[in-house]
């Protein structure tokens, strides 16, 4: 059951992508006027126009243009980009382990954190646990990644200069991964220079986007190991003499952690949408902020790769996401 | 007024559905006819998954049914649209289970009470809703409240308000009182007869519960696994049901009387009917006397039936050397005169995890009474077989209380039930020993101790070694005994000898005696 | 010469915030007696067991009264001792087959944790007791059983496991609080039957809580009668029945339907009877 | 009537309405007095008078309590004009986007079928790209303005209701009222909008009040990165961009409006919170 529930899924994700690549191709294709006006400004000449027309197929059936579409993105053809001149999908491999980096280590931190909250104010009810934890959800929640990221920058780039505000390594280190992963590579081949300058570098984003996650995993982990601590077969362990930290971690995280997963898995890719934002703030040179530029300089294909490529992120982080849940969930895996 | 025939119902079972295509469909209803008269009640029971709640959902056309007829007022109603069967619905109406889900939570009782009137149109004038709420015994007070503000019997009985509020010709009422106390529901029972009786409905009643049902009803249906199994008038089925199925349900129904036998009764899933004794396997048990005799065979058995340690107890533990390392990790060589207060508290001390006591120690001077030596056998007999083994009993009562109960296994012999004129001094002793485990099992019988009396006949031993034979081996004496403990048996006489005498015993017991005494050689 | 109860609660007074729920409960349990506790909802009887568990819910206070197991204070007794008493000489069976089991873990992890737990026992050593306890509850195929998942054996099934893990380390007495309330008639009796089976082997005392005066009757040697929170009427089984000394508990046998005496018209239990129990009961609340 | 009184009593004395209401009202004033409230116009420019700090730090010029920008406008000015902006899209984005996204999850959670697996599909697909890059790439298309903006945010966010919405009539329709409707002959159309729809208003209470605070930080967000409304006109966003520039010696530009939006977000998400608690009948049993 469980390998067909999670091949159902996968093949689902199939027209979902297709759904996708339409919206992507009618997002900067039809909607409204002249895509080739849009890139090249009011300035250009008719000729130009017409020839750029031509070099993008603008000029053919709108049906027929999707369908090459389709075809080149599903060759690994993703254009060419307007103001780099290069290769769109080479761009985006270039970026793309920067982006993932960072965002595993977000989740990682928001994990570790909103878990730990969570049974902290189970544990600990009604005292400083639960407080702690309430206080912080409620913050976490309320301010968004973006605003945590500028208080960051005033507070640990301008008033206690502690952690570097700008960049993902001090470029005077000259490091440069033959992955494009800079954390993973500089500590496994040792370079621990490299890997300090990576990881302070990385903190302060990191830290940033996970707040919001960390905060609605802290909450509905709350509610939920409450809500397990009041069933029978809770009561039956304490009425078995287990202790409450016994109870709480081996009897009832497991438990609350299915609806956890279930409410909180979209906020994970909520997560990698932010590094969008977080990227430009802090100068980092990943996907996300090279999106911004795109969208600045209005290069199309650049834009609609990169939309593509956080879409595909997506598909891939909720079939994880329905991973878990299944490895958690009996019922699922044995339905 | 109501008849249905062959009628049948198959609904998705979601939890089989397949990766691609529609769930498989299952079958609910297999064919139930079914007719009622005007002002007539029908009790429908059964047990969960008989397919009684879909029955009468079905009845009413909340669900289609897949197969069969159902005819309302003479028409056939079983395949009718939606919009054709809205004129039939103000006749037929429902009462549900669960109150708190029926009822809409946004909804004031005035609104819920009425709304059946102005969905078909008819003209709500300004005392329908307190006539509507004194009819059904609530006061028209309530008629502000919403549901969540009422008792669970309230609520029932504003569903009951909301089902008759169009004066229809048919209920169904589904487990109406299944979640009442007794008080409450004798209540709601009662106002629904008088209902039945004031309004002439005609009634199909469902209910798990049997005796609910016959206060109710005039006919009743017993409904298995989507089939009925049997109908008839309620004085007959309930006196003098036929089907086996209904019998079986009836017998299972606990009657507020005693009787002390009624739990005995009944069948039994498993047939395997083994008694509830104590399960060697993974338990710690220590053997008295494991120096020679049963006593290694004892801690033998115990390793090979999966005991997690077994506390070999000998005056002198050097004799016992091989035993503790043919089983090394498994078994602990103690050392323990049982005669010794200090050495016996000592041990209760050190092996403080023990759940069950094997006392297998004794000495045996092969000794008549009168003739030969001195009293100092019969002494030391008395002294190690009944006094020791005693000792031990009073220091692991605790120790087994503290550990769940466990068992005490006195090794005695059937010379406790009759006397073996050679074995005088012995005989005396054991039968010391036979009354002091009845009287310690009936002192722990409270701390769920099982005390246990071995009584084999002669075994193949050293102290045996002067009698003649049949001699049994001495492993099938513990095996006799461990199958005992795990059986929960609390007296066993391992091999023929004993088991012969055991019987003669219970039939003659001066025979038995008389043939003893002809042993001794004159 | 007197045996002393397993089991004695003596003026319980218990409030749920500041609503009394225990207005001076007294029971004896004795040794290897199955003591009915019967009453409506609302009573308070799942409260009682709670608290001698002590696993009553926050906010429950404990106001006066005693509760003595085998002459030890429960209510005084450090959480250590409590807990180490909880689960090995006393046990619960509780109300829910679909809820008692941790749905995420499977058979065999519950029945061994508590086994490791208070018998010490290793892994292997608590795998084959757990064996042995599901042969004892009459379970088919207990191998396989004990690698399922709660969700995937049937209602009786589930209780039986419940029932096994109760009497799993052996204790000296089991609250069992509604055990057959969710099941089938069928199924309940071979359940009550099991119960009584082991409980008659093993000498253990039971707490039966019940609102089912039919199950009383048949399972238990005791019954205390609860209403608003004061025990009204403590009788052997036979007595209660024969001769109901209190009104309310006359009035709940009038309002038992029962299928062999259709005869008997069905009396509610009059509404000032329970106006007058419940005025007495917060009579004794000022 | 009594019950409905005691509701709303119950909802306004719990602290967290109070300070929700509280908040939201001073937006409301904020933006619809913004011309009486303001000292200054908050375009006017005194390039004499930029990066004056506000008025209880030292250099502080009391006609400008809460100091200047860089072009040395009025900031007190400027963010109460930011207020208009702010409310505004959340009032109407937050309305637009749940009406679509109910009427969407209704329809599926109550027919199901084929209707149901089309729109699920359309919110999967939706639901495959991130919010904030898609609201970027959006106005960017459409072009710059209050329109683009609120227009971004309903064809984002509207999932966020459906989804919702679905999953809970899908809980309601198993419920048994809903069968009692049908059996006392009421109409499909009927049984959603009079029987399912009013025990979703709690609901969708809650996520408008949340959607509002999402679509102030949209807002924001996008005035950050310059693609909201006109530059020239004030709003949170946009200060706080400009603030970011000029972080190292005036610091109150970025943090004065990180504040309000902080506030207002606050605000919002408690007055969800404390109705949702207050104002569902079965919770509050």
């Amino acid at each position: 059951m469980s390998a067909g529930y999670l091949l159902k899924r996968l093949l689902l994700a199939i027209p979902t992508l297709f759904g996708v690549l339409v919206v992507v191709f009618v997002l900067l294709r039809v909607v409204p006027g002249d895509p080739v006006t849009m890139m090249v400004g009011l300035t250009a000449s008719e000729e130009d126009i017409a020839r750029l027309r031509e070099l993008y197929g603008f000029d053919k059936p709108i049906f027929t243009q999707f369908l090459i579409y389709l075809g080149d993105v599903l060759q690994g053809d993703l254009g060419v980009s307007i103001t780099r001149k290069q290769e769109v999908l080479g761009l985006i491999l270039g970026r793309l382990p920067v982006t993932l980096e960072l965002s595993l280590f977000a989740m990682a931190v928001a994990l570790l954190g909103g878990m730990m909250l969570g049974v902290l104010a189970v544990y600990r009810p009604g005292r400083g646990g639960e407080l702690v934890a309430d206080g912080f959800s409620g913050l976490g929640l309320a301010i968004p990644d973006f605003l945590w990221a500028l208080m960051f920058i005033l507070l640990f780039g301008v008033l206690i200069p502690l952690l570097p505000i700008s960049g993902q390594i001090d470029p005077r280190l000259g490091f440069e991964p033959a992955s494009g992963f800079y954390l993973f590579e500089s500590l496994l081949i040792g370079e621990f220079a490299a890997f300090q300058s990576v990881l302070s570098h990385m903190v302060l984003p990191a830290v940033a986007l996970a707040i919001p996650l960390a905060a609605i995993i802290a909450r509905i982990l709350k509610s939920s190991l409450q809500e397990v601590m009041t069933q029978d077969y809770i009561l039956l362990a304490r009425a078995r003499g287990f202790s409450r930290l016994r109870i709480v971690l081996r009897e009832a995280l497991q438990n609350a952690l299915i609806p956890t997963v279930t409410l909180s898995g979209v906020q994970f890719t909520f997560l990698v949408g932010g590094t969008v934002l977080i990227e430009r703030i802090f100068s980092y040179p990943g996907l996300g902020n090279m999106a911004i530029e795109a969208v600045i300089n209005r290069d199309i294909p650049l834009i609609q790769g990169i939309v593509l490529t956080f879409a595909v992120m997506f598909i891939a982080l909720n079939l994880i996401i329905d991973s878990t849940y299944v490895l958690l969930n009996p019922r699922v895996r044995h339905g | 007024m109501l008849e249905a025939r062959n009628l049948r119902l198959a609904l998705p079972d979601r939890s089989r559905k397949p990766l691609f295509g529609p769930a498989p469909m299952t079958e609910i209803l297999r064919g139930i006819d079914l007719e009622l008269a005007a002002g007539e009640s029908l009790g429908v029971v059964g047990e969960s998954g008989s397919g009684k709640t879909s029955l009468g959902r079905t009845l009413l056309r909340l669900y289609r049914p897949t197969g069969g007829s159902l005819r309302f007022e003479g028409r056939d109603i079983a395949t009718l649209a939606e919009a054709d069967l809205r004129p039939l619905r103000a006749r037929m109406q429902m009462i549900f289970q669960d109150p708190m889900s029926s009822l809409n939570p946004r909804q004031r009782i005035a609104e819920i009470v009425t709304q059946p009137l102005w969905a078909f149109g008819r003209d709500v004038v300004a005392d329908h809703v307190p006539a509507l709420l004194e009819r059904v015994g609530l006061t028209p007070a309530l008629a502000a409240r919403y549901p969540h503000e009422l008792s669970g019997g309230q609520r029932q009985r504003v569903g009951i308000a909301r089902a008759i509020a169009l004066q229809p010709k048919l209920v169904v009422a589904d487990e109406i009182v299944s979640g009442l106390d007794v008080s409450t529901q004798a209540q709601i029972l009662s106002l629904l007869a008088n209902l039945k009786r004031d309004l002439g409905l005609a009634l199909v009643f469902i209910s798990h519960d049997l005796s609910v049902v016959r206060v109710v009803c005039d006919r009743v249906m017993v409904l298995s696994r989507g089939e009925v199994m049997e109908t008839g008038p309620c004085e007959r089925l309930f006196s003098a049901p036929r089907h086996p199925y209904t019998r079986a349900l009836l017998e299972a129904v606990p009657l507020p009387e005693v009787d002390p036998d009624w739990i005995h009764g009944g069948p039994i899933e498993q047939e395997d009917n083994r008694g509830i004794g104590m399960q060697i396997k993974g338990t710690v048990a220590l053997v008295t006397g494991t120096s020679r005799g049963i006593g290694p065979e004892y801690v033998r058995e115990l390793a090979k039936r999966g005991a997690a340690k077994v506390y070999a107890a000998a005056r002198d533990t050097t004799q016992i050397a091989d035993l503790a390392a043919e089983f090394a990790g498994t078994v602990e060589a103690v050392e323990l005169d049982i005669t010794d207060p200090v050495q016996v508290a000592a041990a209760a001390e050190r092996c403080a995890d023990v759940q069950l006591l094997i006392n297998n120690a004794g000495i045996n001077h092969n000794t008549g009474l009168i003739a030969p030596t001195s009293l100092d056998n019969a002494r030391a007999e008395m002294e190690t077989n009944y006094l020791g083994t005693l000792a031990m009993c009073r220091a692991f009562a605790p120790v087994l209380q503290a550990n769940g109960g466990g068992a005490i296994v006195n090794m005695l012999s059937i010379l406790a039930r009759v006397c073996l004129p050679l074995m005088g001094s012995l005989s005396a002793s054991k039968a010391a020993g036979l009354m002091m485990t009845q009287g310690v099992r009936a002192e722990l019988a409270g701390q769920g101790t099982t005390v246990i009396a071995v009584m084999p006949g002669a075994v193949e031993t050293d102290m045996t070694r002067d009698l003649p034979p049949p001699k049994m081996p001495p492993a099938d004496v513990a095996v006799a005994a461990l199958d005992a403990v795990e059986q929960g048996e609390e007296e066993v006489y391992p091999g023929d000898m004993a088991t012969g005498m055991a019987q003669g015993l219970a039939g003659d017991p001066k025979a038995v005696e008389k043939e003893l005494a002809g042993i001794l050689p004159q | 010469m007197t045996v002393a109860p397993t089991l004695a609660v003596a003026s319980l007074r218990l409030d749920l915030g500041h609503t009394p729920i225990l207005r001076g409960v007294d029971i004896d349990v004795m040794p290897g007696e199955v003591h009915g506790l019967v009453g409506e909802s609302g009573a308070g009887k799942t409260m009682v067991g709670k608290a001698v568990l002590g696993i009553a819910p926050a906010g429950a206070r404990i106001r006066s009264g005693s509760m003595t197991f085998l002459r030890e204070d429960l209510i005084a007794m450090p959480e250590r001792r409590r807990r180490d008493l909880l689960g090995r000489q006393i046990a619960l069976i509780p109300q829910d087959p679909m809820t008692g089991l941790n749905p995420v873990l499977r058979i065999d992890r519950q029945m061994t944790d508590p086994l490791r737990l208070h018998l010490g026992l290793d892994r292997p050593a608590a795998a084959a007791k757990a064996l042995d306890l599901l042969h004892q509850v009459r379970i088919r195929e207990p191998e396989r059983v004990l690698r399922q998942y709660p969700h995937e054996l049937s209602g009786g099934m589930r209780q039986r496991v419940l029932i096994a893990m109760a009497f799993s380390c052996r204790p000296q007495l089991i609250v069992a609080d509604e055990p057959t309330t969710a099941l089938d008639v069928t199924v309940q009796r071979q359940i009550l039957r099991l119960i009584k089976e082991l409980q008659e082997t093993a000498g253990t005392a039971i707490l039966f809580i019940t609102h089912d005066l039919g199950v009383v009757s048949k399972i238990c040697d005791r019954v205390s009668v609860i209403h608003s929170g004061r025990i009204l009427e403590s009788a052997g089984v036979a007595d209660l029945f024969d001769f109901p000394q209190h009104d309310y508990t006359r009035a709940l046998m009038r309002a038992t339907p029962r299928y062999d005496r259709p005869g008997d018209l069905l009396q509610p239990v009059p509404a000032d009877l329970t106006a007058r129990l419940i005025a007495e009961a917060e009579a004794l609340d000022a | 009537m009594a019950d409905r009184r005691g509701a709303l009593v119950s909802a306004a004395s719990d602290a967290r309405v109070l300070f929700g209401a509280a908040v939201l009202l001073a937006l409301i004033v904020a933006a619809a007095a913004a011309p009486l409230l303001a000292p200054h116009d908050p375009l006017e420019q005194d390039l004499l008078a930029s990066f004056l700090p506000p008025a209880f730090q030292a250099g502080a010029d009391p006609v400008f309590p809460l100091g200047t920008d860089s072009l040395g406008r009025d900031l007190l000015s400027r963010l109460i004009y930011g207020a208009r902006v702010a409310l505004t899209v959340a009032l109407v984005a937050a309305s637009l986007a749940a009406l679509l996204g109910t009427a969407l999850g209704l329809i599926a959670g109550y027919f199901g079928g084929w209707v149901d697996a089309v729109i699920s599909r359309l919110v999967d697909v939706w639901m495959a790209f991130p919010p904030v890059l898609l609201s970027i790439v959006l106005v960017a298309i459409i072009g710059a303005g209050l329109h683009s903006v609120i227009i971004a945010i309903v064809i984002i966010d509207w999932t966020r209701f459906c989804r919702v919405v679905r999953a809970e009539v899908l809980v309601q329709r198993e419920q048994d009222y809903v069968a009692s409707a049908v059996t006392i002959g009421l109409g499909r159309w009927r049984i959603l909008w009079h029987e399912i729809l009013p025990n979703l208003l709690p609901l969708l209470l809650v996520l408008i009040t949340l959607e509002m605070g999402i679509a102030i930080i949209v807002e924001a967000i996008l005035s950050f990165v310059g693609l909201s409304v006109s530059s020239d006109q004030a709003t949170w966003g946009g200060l706080i961009q400009e603030g970011r520039l000029y972080i190292h010696q005036a610091w109150w530009i970025m943090v004065l409006p990180m504040a309000c939006i902080i506030v207002s977000v606050l605000g919002l998400n408690a007055l969800g919170d404390g109705l949702r608690r207050t104002l569902d009948p079965v919770m509050r049993r």
